[in-house]
């Protein structure tokens, strides 16, 4: 399955949001929340987020999806085309998506998609 | 039907909904959060204690008392839209003490049309749309050929529950079983379920 | 100022997304965070919603901002043309926008708007 | 200039951004978060211990280990930035173990293009590329005029200080400061602040 890392300012944004993504789009996904920075404080963590690449990586690659700031430069450092790539969407609708597509088997780039589509979403 | 009959209806709704609050749930599990039945089974148990406390003195105050207390105590999407469903009836309703089965069927309609508003579905998005649609027409249609109330209802429970099925094969369109995509074919809607127990309930309390 | 009400299945997700729009958009902004059921589940509770609502209201009008599901279906049943209006936008990235915004003095409609240009930014 | 000069460099910043720190956060709370001072004064400290436990031997392993340190420290957007911008630089010096002004403008180039390619930001963007862009066209533009090295330096860092003082009018169009719209005019950007600080202490490592 494709892994999914959220990357935000804060530790909590990221875990809030991977948590609801987990109950819509299924516990099996492999999903990690890398947010905050190593202290606790807010802002990014490198070391973190490689960790949390490594942690949902099962080879079928790695969808990063930041929130905004610090978070989109610090996935950039670890883009990998074709392995570790960059879902330029809204978080948390995106992150669903993202999910949810990832749950039902699909591939990286079909995981990229699925996210991207939340840019069309409207909710009324 | 009058006060006493929408309030053994509220009962049947109550037990129906206790006894297939794990389904519900069970089919909720599937395409959305596993709460639908926990959901309802709270609302409803709320709506028992407020009818307790405050008796309503018409069929119209007790649909909006119901109404009212399943948008506040429901907690997921289903309680703005059956709260919104059984106000509308209850508005429908006016004053009046004794309500014809022509103005329950008018009052189903209401109950439909508020729904639809407030969350956009149409029928075929897989929601309680899917059953409360069919249920009301087929009310609708039995009142207008003249059957008796039992019958009309027998119709109306029957669509319903032909309409909830019927859900299984669709892919959800709205609610959060819509991020679901594909992954929501191939199970009965929750919501839709509920509104089949809904009226069968209907039915139940006419044959008291 | 007008008054912006983050709605959420989650209260976590609310209250973080309003830490990070009020890091951003200013401090002084009315802004309530109301998510979760009144017992401290997932869901969402109109009467928490409505009592937000009331918190932020100084007069100006207020923003409803909902995630999804059941928020966007409890933002309705609370709309009231003029005053108290949907956003129908990403959760964090609008809601930052719409701080940030309210924070600079916008009117409900300049809110509103602000608020739905986060669907055209990107983020790469 | 060898390795002791950027040694001398690392240490130069990291005293004027201890110095600046709480100006450079001052900056931030006007258009950012209030962190941009503590980010790098939190960055260059981690830098000083990895320097000191372990001395690179080449002016490019230094500021290697320099970007490296710095994109695991900083916390905010600045440590991608800058820790791109040293590691790029550092790359660029290869094995060299003594560094002629044309390799330093040819590093400082390739700063800019790793940071530009980094952030996506363009001059006028209000951002650390307002400084860092002019001061590596004034330092390559004194080297092809054979001013002297100090000279060559100090035009670099004039260049950083007026374009970090002209982001005052801009609007920000990246970063966080983005958000803010035209709320972000009328201020400096931290960032390209702290670039004219980063070649004042080039300028001051070399009349040491
Ligand atoms: N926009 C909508 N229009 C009509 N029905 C909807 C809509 N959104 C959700 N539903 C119904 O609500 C049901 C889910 O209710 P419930 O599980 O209690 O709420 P939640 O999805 O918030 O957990 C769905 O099965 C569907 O029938
Ligand atoms: N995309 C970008 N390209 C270039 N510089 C940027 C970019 N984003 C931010 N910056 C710079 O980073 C500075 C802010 O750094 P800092 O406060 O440490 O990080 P954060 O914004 O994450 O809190 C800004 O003032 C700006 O100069
Ligand atoms: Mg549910
Ligand atoms: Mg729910
Ligand atoms: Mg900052
Ligand atoms: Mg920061």
């Amino acid at each position: 399955m494709v892994g999914i890392v959220l990357i935000s300012h804060s530790g909590g944004l990221a875990a809030e949001t991977a948590a609801l993504a987990r109950q819509i789009g299924g516990a099996k996904v492999p999903l990690a929340a890398a947010g905050g920075t190593e202290d606790g404080g807010l802002g990014t963590s490198p070391d973190r987020v490689s960790a949390a690449v490594e942690e949902v990586d099962q080879g079928d690659g790695v969808v990063l999806i930041p929130d905004l700031g610090s978070s989109v430069l610090t996935a950039r450092l670890l883009e990998s085309p074709g392995q570790v790539v960059i879902a330029d969407v809204p978080f948390v609708e995106g992150a669903v998506s993202a999910v949810v597509a990832a749950g039902g088997g699909a591939s990286l780039d079909g995981v990229l998609a699925a996210a991207e589509e939340a840019w069309h979403f409207r909710k009324l | 039907m009058n006060t006493e009959f929408f309030a053994a209806w509220i009962e049947e709704i109550t037990s129906a909904v206790r006894a297939g609050r794990d389904h519900l749930t069970e089919l909720d599990a599937a395409i959305g959060d596993a709460d639908h039945g926990t959901n309802l089974d709270r609302g409803f148990t709320a709506v028992g204690e407020a009818l307790a406390a405050a008796p309503p003195g018409t069929p119209g105050a007790l649909l909006v008392l119901t109404g009212t207390t399943l948008i506040r105590k429901v907690g997921g999407a289903s309680g703005p839209l059956y709260g919104t469903a059984f106000r509308e009836m209850g508005k429908a309703f006016g004053e009046a003490t004794e309500i014809s089965p022509a103005e329950l069927s008018a009052g189903v309609d209401a109950a439909l049309a508020g729904v639809r508003r407030l969350g956009s579905a149409a029928e075929g998005d897989k929601t309680m749309v899917d059953a409360l649609a069919p249920a009301a027409a087929a009310l609708s249609r039995a009142v207008r050929d003249g059957l008796k109330p039992e019958e009309a209802l027998e119709a109306a429970a029957t669509a319903a529950a032909e309409g909830a099925r019927a859900t299984v094969p669709l892919q959800a369109r709205k609610g959060r079983a819509s991020y679901l995509g594909p992954r929501s074919v191939g199970h009965e809607d929750p919501g839709a379920a509920s509104t089949a127990l809904v009226f069968g309930a209907l039915r139940a309390a006419a044959s008291r």
